[in-house]
């Protein structure tokens, strides 16, 4: 196995991980987390792929994890932001009690 | 495969588990805040280290701190009585062992993976700047509007709502109605017979 | 032309304004109410008196006449102008109706004081007022119909004012519904003289249908029957007449019409709405007389004028006839109205305009007088209106008395001093010299003496004897503190009396503008030459017609006196004199002829049928192709029905009821969970990852 | 093995006496680092390092903590501790021995634990407090080629690792279930998070001038001399600005007076460590003045030039003194501050962060600019002045706006 696919196992692992924890737990700050989870998958495969693959003076792979990190913190910003003014409405933050949108 | 690589990888990923199934939320974002950390481990591993302190800066240093905010102000900190699975938690548990098998045997028998450059490559913050100030010059300002944006709706969104009473300035509360009369004589001080 | 005929339109518009005025004040504005109406009617009258005396002064140059027109209202190319005249005859009636009405309203002030209801009432009177004016100087057939049909509105709504009585309800729909066959013929009339002469304008310097030019065409066209033009339109419009003065056959609405509160009967049903009639053939006499054969002497002789006087004549026995029977108060005085306006057809048919309209005159100030007499006698009756219930009201209520005495002498004609004395006489002199017969003399002297007698029975009962009313004192301790006043008759305030006594003056006084000494009232509505000539009145047939007409009022008087007078009724229950005497005739008289019953037997009952056969049609044969259209209709709908759902949309609805079980189905998929679609997101990953690992090695 | 110990010798020997004492510590870890196998070589060198850091700064942090205590004394007018000397002797030493009982009595303290804490997290905050402030040290330089390990992107792991310490603190605050303390952490964050924007603002200048985040380069660019004056940047009008804006950032960050109301003791107690005692209390102690004097160290490198001597003929005086003498006086201006000042309140605290030094440090940082691509000297010394004067004035103004400066009206506690 090599490194590449160890640092490709991790972030997949990592994925699965942050993807069972949003669609299992009740709590919205819960699944935001798992997203965050799986974004930072994403940013460890970017890194991986730049570091073992071809071009790495092109630093396409840490540019787009710089990227993904600045987004990553304006949606953690208004995620949380959107949990905190729909508790302040529903006063509960737990998913499956908010399905006002139901269709 | 270095032995660190593995120590760190098994941590961050032991954190990201414990954070994803610990019962309390204050917990769970602190495993969290290791896993960032680990993370951060794990691209200084790779060489990126720019990321890598980037990655503390922002996650550790910021969105971990959101969260426990959030957690704090959505009066979740206490361990929850009630179930903490949302119903129909073992289909979630069954996709995600269904992705990780495929995503694990994609990696694992793909042929489409690159040739690996084990030498480190160069990746100083002088190399960053400059192709953050070059090629990436119009992502960086579509990103910094983009934080402004944020910024200003996470705002919005999480202002009081309207026709709620308004904090006067630093807790200092100045009340023009109440005199001592009215306030000793009021039924919330009388309790003091009981 | 003189500035009083420019705005003569004032007279009518006063009272409308305060009518309108009244109509958009909050109700309990009772003082500005009356002010109002009384003011606007005394104005009226100062420019009446204008108007008047403007017309003054013109004999011996024929008859002062003065028209206002304007256009108003454009029919295809012509305009249709309105306009007013100022004649004797309109200034005379002015001055008539104003100071009549000036009194009445007055009057009603006091009798009203105790309705709820005082604001409407003076809003009514007022615009009442504005459109009998307005008849008054019409010069123009359209505008007359117009102020016509006013006054026949607010003669319906005053007569039904107290319309949560179900008799006045009743009596107003009647009198309504009755006037409107007479306004059919006017109308009709109307129409076809536009026809004719393509005017309505009665004076219009020779232009005018009522002057020559026109009548001289009318005369040449001859309609059927050999009947001349001039002729049946004047028979039309004199049909309207009929209605609006309750002329025989249409007479039965005015009696009802008593069910309306005393001052209107006494002004509208009295003195000037029902004269109305008699103005408007006055007013179209031209018409009435075209075409007749010169005469050296008397009136000309006509078609429609025979007819004229024949319906008079009749109506004038007839009503009398009636009113000997009657025991309500005001219905003797109402079938003396009709009997006396049928004198006043007869004096225009046999003797012209100014015979009848002298009668008209002295007749509205006495009737008035008799009718708020009698609404004074039943204010102090508390609202009784029954004769046999009275009696010796003399001592309780003088003034009230000595008044109705004047107003029952000038009615009955005695002799001398009182006014109906002699345009009475003045009648029956012309009708005495009527070349075409002497029946009508002869109905009109027997007329004469009834109205002597049923008007001596009346006064008798009423206020003579004793006080037959005497039921209701036994209740007198439960009612004493609640109304102010006792169960006993009292005499009438005086803002009633005194409207009284200044009539009673005039009822005396009026008659002497037109004896045959000093035909003052002749000369001044012709415009002829006259002189004071005492000798004239000792001519032989006048001073022997004269002395037969006294003979018969005497005659009247004493039998009257001597039946009712003498030996007066003991309770109320007692029957009549006459009724003992011959039951059979006192009861025809009472029940009316029968009029009623006939017209319950006839004309209602084809009407009836109509009604029915109408409605039969309606239902059942045109009703019946309705229905067969329909049913084809729903038929052809049913084919398309079932073509558009069985061939059309079937594969349409099967496709929809597809689409929205599916959007059901995807619906459940949206349970508005995020957890849920994560999971769906997961599951499409592993597809993608499965979809791209096997398009890769294939 | 030997030959490489020789060879440090050698390279000793060639330098001048007061290289020779400059580069003392240096030549020594390399000798030491010479008899090591090259395969252990970087974990004896950062042991080395670290156990320098442990021993020096803590020992400095004690001798402050006297200093403190003595120096407020006096400007208080009263005497301080005084008392402790070396035991069994008359000698006093004007009680500056009293970090010592001060120490043994923190260690030996009872831990106590409140019973609704959560233990885990209750124990793990001061550990959490500790570290990321030591690990800040890795990257400043005490002298010069004394820098543990000079990231290339130094001055961002110095702030990122001083990020940490916020997590801390609210470990500390949500653990001990005590509203005191829950307030006091939340207070301490709200007021970490909001200077550290301006805190780090200010440093971008640096950053924008040297180009580069490595610390070294940014000491070694102040390093030159003009008529015998260093080129300090606190020396230019934006070096002068980001220096006050960062050494009020830093007085806040580092919770010390007027910015204490994280424990504020009328108000809260002691703010997020209430419920500590003991050896955990000993660390909180030692980890708010190791960062306080770590966040000092970044100061005096990125504006006062570090461990380079002020003017030219004081550099014969080893650089190392000269951090540490530099970092000292800035500790005393520390001092005398917190017996001067008044507390703040939260309101104005929160104001002059966000109203005032925020816009100010992003001025700055255009003057910076401006400063930086102006080349005749008294031209851009001029506009950038005036550049911040004038938004000094604007900013000011706006700050004082809007106080609503009323009759107090206390309420009654309930």
């Amino acid at each position: 196995m090599s490194p590449l696919q160890g640092c490709l196992l991790v972030s997949a692992l990592l994925f699965a991980i942050g993807l069972a924890g949003a669609v299992t737990r009740r709590h919205a700050i819960l699944t935001l987390v798992g997203i965050e989870l799986m974004l930072n998958a994403a940013n460890l495969n970017f890194i991986a792929f730049w570091r073992y693959g071809a071009h790495p003076e092109a630093l396409t792979g840490v540019m787009f994890v710089i990227f993904s990190i600045a987004i990553a913190a304006a949606e953690a910003a208004v995620g949380l932001a959107l949990i905190i003014a729909v508790y302040r409405h529903y006063k509960t933050s737990n998913l499956d009690e908010l399905k006002e949108l139901k269709g | 495969m270095s032995p660190a690589f593995i120590i760190i990888a098994f941590v961050t990923l032991l954190a990201a588990a414990s954070a994803m199934s610990l019962r309390n939320l204050v917990h769970a974002a602190l495993a969290l805040t290791v896993t960032f950390a680990g993370l951060a481990a794990l691209y200084l591993n790779l060489d990126a280290q720019f990321v890598g302190f980037a990655q503390i800066l922002v996650y550790v240093g910021a969105v971990a701190i959101l969260i426990v905010f959030a957690i704090l102000l959505t009066r979740s900190g206490d361990t929850p009585d009630q179930a903490v699975l949302a119903p129909g938690w073992t289909y979630g548990i069954a996709v995600s062992a269904v992705v990780f098998t495929m995503l694990g045997w994609a990696v694992l028998n793909s042929s489409a993976l690159p040739k690996e450059n084990s030498s480190a490559p160069a990746a100083t913050v002088k190399n960053i700047g400059e192709a953050l100030m070059s090629k990436y010059v119009l992502p960086l300002e579509i990103i910094g509007l983009l934080l402004t944006a944020a910024m200003i709706g996470a705002v919005i969104i999480a202002l009081r709502e309207p026709g709620k009473t308004k904090m006067d300035d630093g807790g200092l509360k100045i009340d023009k109605t109440a005199t001592p009369s009215a306030i000793l004589n009021s039924p919330s001080s009388s309790g003091g017979h009981s | 032309m003189i500035w009083i005929v420019k705005n003569l339109c004032l007279i009518p518009a006063l009272p409308l304004f305060a009518a309108g005025i009244i109509a958009v004040n909050k109700q309990p504005a009772r003082k500005l109410a009356a002010t109002l109406a009384i003011g606007s009617m005394a104005l009226g009258f100062l420019l009446s008196l204008c108007a008047f005396s403007a017309t003054l002064g013109h004999h011996g140059e024929g008859a002062f006449r003065e028209v206002f027109s304007f256009p108003w209202i454009q029919f295809g190319g012509q305009w249709m102008d309105i306009g007013w005249v100022l004649d004797p005859l309109t200034a005379i009636m002015l001055v008539m109706v104003t100071f009549v009405g000036m009194l009445i309203f007055i009057f009603s002030v006091g009798y009203m004081v105790h309705d709820k209801n005082f604001m409407r009432f003076f809003c009514f009177l007022a615009l009442f007022a504005a459109g009998m004016l307005g008849v008054v100087i019409a010069n123009n057939l359209f505008l007359f119909f117009v102020s016509w049909e006013i006054v026949g509105l607010t003669s319906y709504l005053l007569i039904g004012f107290w319309y949560h009585k179900p008799s006045a309800a009743a009596a107003a729909k009647k009198a309504f519904i009755t006037t409107r066959i007479g306004d059919l013929g006017l109308l009709l009339g109307m129409v076809w003289l536009y026809a004719q002469t393509g005017t309505l304008n009665f004076y219009d310097h020779g232009k005018g249908c009522l002057e020559a030019t026109a009548l001289s065409q009318m005369l040449t066209h001859v309609t059927i029957g050999g009947l001349g033009v001039s002729t049946a339109i004047g028979l039309l419009i004199f049909l309207g007449a009929v209605g609006k003065s309750g002329q025989v056959p249409l007479h039965v609405w005015l009696p009802d019409a008593m069910e309306g509160p005393t001052p209107v009967s006494a002004l509208i049903h009295a003195a000037t709405m029902v004269a109305a009639g008699v103005f408007l053939v006055a007013r179209v006499y031209p018409l009435m007389a075209a075409g007749a054969a010169p005469v050296e002497h008397g009136a000309p002789v006509t078609t429609a004028l025979t007819v004229v006087t024949w319906i008079g004549a009749i109506t004038a026995i007839f009503a009398a006839s009636i009113a000997v029977a009657q025991n309500d108060i005001k219905r003797i005085l109402a079938y003396s109205t009709v009997s006396q306006l049928g004198y006043m057809m007869m004096g225009l048919g046999v003797g012209g305009v100014a015979v009848g309209m002298f009668h008209l005159i002295t007749h509205a100030f006495f009737k008035a007088l008799l009718f708020l007499g009698s609404g004074s006698v039943i204010h102090g009756c508390h609202e009784e209106q029954d004769v046999r219930k009275m009696g010796g009201l003399r001592k309780y209520m003088p003034i009230t008395f000595a008044v109705y005495a004047v107003g029952m002498l000038a009615l009955a004609g005695f002799p001398l001093f009182f006014s109906g004395f002699w345009s009475k006489d003045e009648i029956l002199h012309s009708a005495h010299g009527w070349s075409v017969s002497h029946v009508p003399f002869y109905l009109g002297c027997c007329g004469a003496l009834f109205t002597a007698f049923y008007m001596t029975r009346q006064v008798a009962l009423v206020f003579f004897g004793n006080y037959r009313g005497g039921k209701v004192e036994s209740h007198h301790g439960h009612d004493d503190h609640s109304h102010g006043h006792s169960h006993e008759p009292h005499e009438s305030p005086a803002v009633m009396t005194v409207p009284l006594i200044i009539l009673a003056g005039f009822a005396i006084l009026l008659g002497f503008v037109g004896t045959p000494a000093w035909p003052w009232f002749d000369g001044y509505l012709t415009g002829e030459e006259f002189k004071f000539d005492f000798s004239k009145l000792t001519e032989p047939g006048t001073l022997g017609l004269m002395l037969a007409s006294a003979a018969i009022v005497f005659t009247g008087l004493g039998l009257g006196w001597f039946l009712y007078g003498k030996r007066q009724r003991k309770t109320a229950d007692e029957k009549d004199v006459l009724e003992a005497a011959q039951p059979a005739i006192f009861k025809l008289l009472e029940n009316k002829y029968y009029v009623d019953e006939i017209y319950e037997a006839t004309v209602i009952r084809f009407n009836a049928f109509a009604a029915w056969l109408c409605d039969f049609a309606d239902q059942w044969i045109f009703g019946g192709a309705v229905l067969l259209v329909k049913y084809i209709t729903v038929g052809l709908a049913w084919l398309y029905r079932l073509t558009d759902e069985y061939f059309v949309n079937l594969g349409f609805d099967t496709g929809c009821e597809a689409l929205r079980q599916g959007g059901g189905g995807l619906s459940k998929l949206h349970a508005g969970r995020v957890q849920t679609y994560l999971r769906v997101i997961g599951v499409a990953l592993v597809a993608l990852i499965i979809f791209l690992i096997w398009g890769r090695k294939a | 093995m030997s030959d490489k110990i020789q060879q440090v010798f050698e390279t000793f020997k060639q330098l001048n006496l007061v290289d020779k004492v400059d580069q003392l510590f240096v030549m020594l870890k390399q000798l030491v680092l010479a008899g090591v196998p090259e395969a252990l070589q970087p974990l004896v060198s950062a042991l080395l390092s670290v156990t320098l850091i442990l021993a020096v700064f803590p020992g400095i942090f004690a001798i402050v903590t006297i200093f403190e205590r003595k120096g407020i004394g006096r400007i208080q007018n009263r005497y301080g501790p005084n008392r402790v000397g070396i035991p069994f002797t008359k000698i006093r030493l004007c009680g500056f021995g009293q970090f010592i009982p001060d120490g043994i009595k923190s260690l030996t303290k009872e831990d106590i634990v409140p019973r609704a804490a959560d233990k885990v997290v209750h124990f793990l905050a001061p550990v959490v407090m500790l570290i990321p402030v030591l690990l800040a040290y890795a990257v400043l330089p005490f002298g010069r080629n004394m820098t543990v390990s000079d990231f290339d992107a130094g001055l961002l792991f110095f702030f990122a690792v001083g990020g940490a310490v916020e997590l801390s603190v609210f470990m500390a605050g949500w653990s001990s279930h005590n509203k005191y303390s829950l307030l006091g952490a939340m207070r301490a964050i709200a007021q970490m998070i909001s200077y550290e924007i301006p805190l780090i603002l200010s440093a971008v200048t640096v950053v924008m001038i040297v180009g580069s985040l490595k610390l070294a380069d940014i000491v070694a660019a102040q390093n030159h001399y003009t008529f015998g004056i260093a080129h300090w940047y606190v020396f230019t009008p934006w070096g002068l600005v980001g220096f006050i804006i960062f050494f009020i950032a830093s007085l806040a960050e580092s919770n010390r007076s007027p910015f204490d109301l994280p424990e504020a003791e009328s108000e809260i107690i002691a703010g997020y460590f209430t419920e500590y005692s003991g050896f955990k209390f000993a660390l909180f102690f030692l980890g708010e003045y190791l960062g306080m004097f770590a966040i000092i160290g970044l100061g005096i490198t990125l504006f006062l030039g570090g461990w380079t001597a002020p003017v030219s003929f004081l550099a014969w005086i080893p650089s190392y003194v000269w951090f540490v003498a530099k970092m000292l006086a800035i500790v005393f201006v520390f001092i005398w501050i917190r017996a001067t000042l008044p507390r703040l309140r939260m309101d104005q605290l929160m104001n002059l962060a966000w109203k005032f030094m925020l816009p100010l440090a992003l001025v700055n940082i255009v003057v910076a600019g401006i400063w930086h691509f102006m080349t005749v000297d008294w031209q851009r010394w001029l506009v950038c002045a005036a550049i911040i004067f004038g938004a000094y004035l604007v900013l000011g103004r706006g700050l004082m706006r809007n106080q609503k400066l009323g009759k107090r009206i206390y309420r009654y506690a309930e």
